[in-house]
């Protein structure tokens, strides 16, 4: 096994040089991607190494961006699109929702969007606002998208390698404030799962949590720090489409679920597991579905962020109440 | 004073002022006029070759019309009065340059190649767009007004980098220049000078918004703010748009980038099959284009210059009728799809929820058919 | 009482002038709000009293609208945008999501915006793409903005006066297949009810249908239809805020509920409302709470729509199930 | 080859070329120029304190600069180079115009007597914008680039209903000149005839992007295609922008709708105190600027002309660096908000449901002063 210790920026990066060498016509795409590398360096070295016409510093417009990576899409290239922050990736949302999810249907198969939109996403750097965002329920609300997000370096590498060889758009979560967390890489492709499956990131007995980007770390302490029940962490990865085999399994075994993301709860992502997990579990619950996440708010300045984030404390609470119920 | 301080434009609203600047090689009376910097070469057979397209493609659009009036189509977007600016740009292009129109470009789709029949099945609904872009280097419509620019010019950008002598073209209306996307797409052609042509049919009209709604000075010269040219031509003249599209697509081609052309036209009938033009402007206008009809000025220069006679125009007149009868006799017969069909092509490969709905959906359909048993 | 048979469309309008009427800071903005009087003719005549200085036919760009509106607000007027079809709302997300959303916030309550953006919004007149679309979602779970939908006339006249009114940002759905549907209008504000109340429909005792816009009268016509069982129909009205306490007096007596929309099932509202009912009557639910809406998929080409969308048929088929369970 | 017809423009960019259409009246030597168009007619006084104002706002940024160097704000976005562009252009504003600002108007809050603490509140934290915008008439800082481009148009169409002889004005960047939004914003103001000027301060870069990368043309260049005027001015000459900018804030209170205004400057320090500008720009480019400096030259024109001397360049700065220390005093001092802050300014009224998550949240929080007691 080849592994080595990677940041996740750097594992980003080795992945997207990958893709890039594997397939000319993959492009990278955004804004400040090419001699700066990124403002979180994943694109680091990589225009110098394969030019500026692969490498392209755009124009400061979000929908420019995906609207021209569509047109380049249509020609035979398979661009990927560096959004800088979360809270910039709005002014693409027509062309994302409109046009990227909706193409291939509309052209009844005959033209393909092999797309992939990665956003640096979630709070806890300290950063000011439409910085902190996770915006993934607008994306996984739309049919036609395929929306991941991974959670540690070996999940970078391969999944934005499987993302950018994958026909359909994807839009891709990048945890931002884990990107310099190290952890080792295996550079096997054939070792790795595929990037529309659910893993478990910890296998437990009593209860069930699920997470995806940030949110992973955070469970898989609350897991650790957790003495008086076996907590079971399944990172989700795929959004949509959901691995429900491997999230039902846990919940029928374990009778009790949590699901933590940074998103608001309100009508988020986590609406969604509970009430798919709830109907089809109905008879195996032993408490309902509990959510953990952001407040129904916008996000708040970043003083107040470590109270609105879920954290491990946050996360142990619903599990004891879980418990309780 | 709030209405006309709000009103806007004081300076003197110039946008719909008799274009001047405009490319003419045909007058509406048929008379061939000369342009210092454009000029068309055509035989007397392309003459006619663009007559019979002009003739043709504005009957599938009547027969569309009176489909849609019948129930046929749930809905028609006319392209009557525009035949010259969608002829004269569209046989400009190289069967290997690639077209991305808006929703009224049957008359491009018309010499792209695309069975009119295909076309039909958006406005009846039976599909979302019938034809294979690939096949036709025609873009599917593009209903969200302006997205298209930006397709277009990434597409170019691919000639770019595929190094291939070729060009984009995009069609779009007046009310478009005003959305984001198309302002982006000018920012990224210019900087990127994607060989890409951006053809804006202005037909001065979107919808019930005159132009002056969009702009005050004439749509052409937003170019000039970006950088590269803008140029306005009679749209209703087939020879002056086939000119002025081929210069610009050939600049595109030899890597001097972008143009935007304004072709100059009117939107002779409702904007859709579901509006109604008497609510918001006067017959009078309708009447003053009438006069600069596209294809009676072609059929007087015929006529003037002997190059054809009735038996030609009979001979064209039966043919575009029969295209016509063909179309309805084959959209009659356009099957509904199944209802499977909602899950097809929305991903590449099988999707488990997608999956799943479709088996959940179809125990469901056939759970009435047992109880109807 | 001084009811009078109206369209809803013809409600709206009425509603609108006399929101006009009573506050000279009312202006209405949008593509072919004027002469034409809207596609729908909600604003119809309104141009020719109110002058264009009041009724704004916009340059054709939604960004443009949302964001000239919140300029507007800024300086003391009242908005009322109309946003042509829903599928086209998309070009606006970014200035609703990130401005108009959060300004207040931002600005620590020194600004407002009360600005109302009205999305005819739903399937089933056989449109064409992107006139079809649910994208309720989308605003329900982003902080900061109301999110409310008419079903009928009489609601129509008075909810649209009342978002007016109100000092937050407003999203405003109108079932705009049902624009041409008739009922009395009560021209007496005081008679109704806050917009931000669920009604109920239509009382029952054995199973909770929620529903909201168009699916209003689908769900009030398979009430009708099920001899079976008694449904208790609830107009949600308000999708954020909730009225929680409605809702969740209905299925705690009832305890079996289904939701119904015509949006994707996939990560939308109705997720948030089983979530949360789950959560909050976990003991009382003799069944999952189902939900009955829209595939997801893109919105179909209009002659799958009859498919595509709830009717009477398939939300009696989700009560079935409940009773099944 | 694919590279260069993809880096665009080869017919000659010239965005990027000595700017020849510059308004200047200051030379970087603190020569006055005359210019045909602009004049300033300035006292002593006047002079000595637009010299004050750029002294003491280079002061605050420095601060501020230093003050997130110690882990006291989170970022901060640096004006330094643009004092004058910032200076010149709000000292041209009356009380009652209103100005829209980006994320780096530090000197146009200055001037609008916004107290600069205020500004420190977002970088670092502990709120997303510190001041009243209706008191200051100075709005919020809009972070998502172009957005306020559409916001300061929408006010200047309120402007316009009410009847008043106001203006709005909206600063962005040389990047932003490439959003959507900002394009519309041209469009609306110019249909609408709306009395805006947008100012633009071209630093010459966004972020590691080169002028170049949005634009082949000078940016001044483009409000021609909507049909009003544009100017670049020499933004590092405070008597330029403040004569440029008062003649389109007059333009705009008497009717005659937007101007573009291209300040022509640069941004001397890094993007945000978290950018590396050594990753992608020369320090020959940065030397050159420094020899622009914008207030040296409005020193040099005091010495020259015998109208300040020592004493006072040094009270100035003894009284900027006072500022400054108070400034950080005070910075220090900022409380942290209180967790329930979340919840507060949502909505104008009571929500039910944040009203739960806040009351929750309270009972959770106290659970573990329960367990600490
Ligand atoms: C983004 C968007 N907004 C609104 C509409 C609704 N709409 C359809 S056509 C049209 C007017 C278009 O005018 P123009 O661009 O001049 O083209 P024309 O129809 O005249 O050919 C409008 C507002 C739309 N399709 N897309
Ligand atoms: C919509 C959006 N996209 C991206 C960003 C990230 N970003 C912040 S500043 C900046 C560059 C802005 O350049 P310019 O407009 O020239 O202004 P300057 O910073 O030079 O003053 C970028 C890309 C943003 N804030 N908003
Ligand atoms: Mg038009
Ligand atoms: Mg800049």
């Amino acid at each position: 096994m080849s592994a080595e210790t990677l940041t996740l920026s750097r594992a980003m990066n080795e992945g997207l040089r990958k893709a890039m060498e594997n397939d000319p016509k993959v492009l990278i795409m955004g804004e400040d991607v090419g001699r700066l590398g990124g403002v979180f360096r994943v694109t680091d070295g990589l225009q110098k190494d394969f030019g500026e016409a692969r490498v392209i510093d755009t124009p400061l417009a979000e929908s420019g961006i995906v609207g021209t990576a569509i047109g380049l899409a249509l020609r035979g290239y398979r661009p990927v699109c560096e959004i800088q922050f979360d809270g910039f990736v709005f002014p693409a949302f027509n062309q994302i929702t409109s046009q990227l999810a909706k193409m291939r249907m509309r052209s009844l198969g005959t033209l393909e969007l092999p797309v992939v939109i990665r956003i640096p996403f979630g709070g806890g750097i300290g950063a000011v606002e439409h910085h902190s965002e996770s915006p993934e329920a607008y994306f996984t609300h739309t049919g036609g998208l395929r929306v991941v997000a991974c959670s540690n370096p070996a999940d970078a590498y391969t999944m934005i390698q499987q993302a950018i060889e994958c026909p359909d758009p994807v839009i891709f979560f990048e945890p931002k404030r884990r990107y310099w967390d190290k952890a080792p890489v295996d550079r096997d492709l054939a070792n790795a799962a595929p990037f529309d499956k659910a893993v478990v990131a910890r296998p437990g007995e009593d209860v069930t949590v699920l997470a995806y980007g940030p949110m992973v770390k955070t469970s898989l302490e609350a897991a650790q720090a957790d003495e008086g029940h076996s907590i079971e962490v399944i990172d989700i990865r795929s959004l949509n489409p959901l691995d429900e085999e491997t999230v039902l399994a846990s919940v029928r075994r374990t009778g009790r679920c949590v699901v933590v993301h940074e998103a608001p709860v309100f009508s988020g992502y986590g609406g969604e597991l509970a009430a798919r997990i709830t109907e089809k579990c109905f008879y195996h619950l032993e408490a309902p579905v509990l959510r953990v996440g952001g407040f129904s708010t916008p996000y708040p300045p970043s003083r107040l962020e470590d109270h609105y984030l879920p954290d491990l404390d946050r996360v142990l609470d619903a599990v004891d109440r879980t418990f309780a119920w | 004073m709030i209405v006309d301080a709000a009103r806007g434009a004081p300076l003197g609203t110039d946008a719909q002022s008799p274009p001047s600047e405009l490319v003419q090689l045909l007058t509406p009376e048929g008379e061939r006029v000369e342009h210092p910097d454009y000029d068309v070469n055509l035989t007397p057979d392309e003459i006619k070759s663009l007559y019979r397209d002009l003739v043709i493609v504005r009957r599938i659009d009547a027969e569309a019309v009176a489909l849609t009036r019948q129930g046929e189509l749930g809905i028609w977007a006319s392209l009557l009065g525009q035949e010259a600016a969608q002829i004269g740009s569209a046989r400009a292009l190289r069967t290997d340059d690639m077209a991305f129109p808006s929703y009224r470009e049957h008359g491009v789709a018309y010499c792209r190649g695309v069975d009119p029949l295909d076309l039909l099945g958006l406005f009846r609904g039976v599909n979302h767009a019938g034809w294979d872009p690939k096949e036709h280097n025609f873009h599917l419509y593009t209903i969200v007004i302006g997205s298209h620019a930006l397709h277009a010019t990434g597409y170019a950008m691919g000639i770019q980098r595929d190094g291939t002598e070729n060009a984009a073209i995009v069609y779009f209306g007046d009310g478009a220049t005003s959305q984001g996307d198309v302002n982006e797409a000018f920012v990224w052609s210019a900087a990127q000078n994607a060989p890409v042509v951006f053809f804006c049919q202005n037909n001065q009209w979107a919808i019930s918004e005159p132009l002056e709604k969009q702009s005050r000075i004439p749509l052409y010269r937003r170019a000039e703010g970006f950088g590269f040219p803008g140029i306005r031509v009679d749209g209703n003249d087939v020879f002056a748009v086939q000119a002025v599209t081929k210069k610009a697509l050939e600049n595109a081609r030899s890597g001097q980038g972008p143009t935007l052309i304004e072709a100059y036209t009117y939107r002779m009938g409702a904007h859709t099959t579901t509006d109604d033009p008497t609510r918001y402007r006067l017959q009078a206008e309708l009447e003053s284009w009438k006069l600069k009809d596209p294809i009676e000025r072609v059929k007087a220069y015929l006529v003037k210059n002997e190059m054809a006679d009735r038996t030609f125009f009979d001979a064209i007149e039966a043919e575009a009728k029969g295209v016509g009868s063909d179309l309805r006799k084959r959209c009659l017969e356009l099957p509904d799809p199944e209802a499977t069909a909602i899950w097809e092509n929305v991903y590449a490969t099988e999707h488990p929820m997608l999956a799943d709905e479709r088996a959940g959906f179809t125990s469901y359909l056939e759970s009435f058919e047992e109880v109807s048993r």
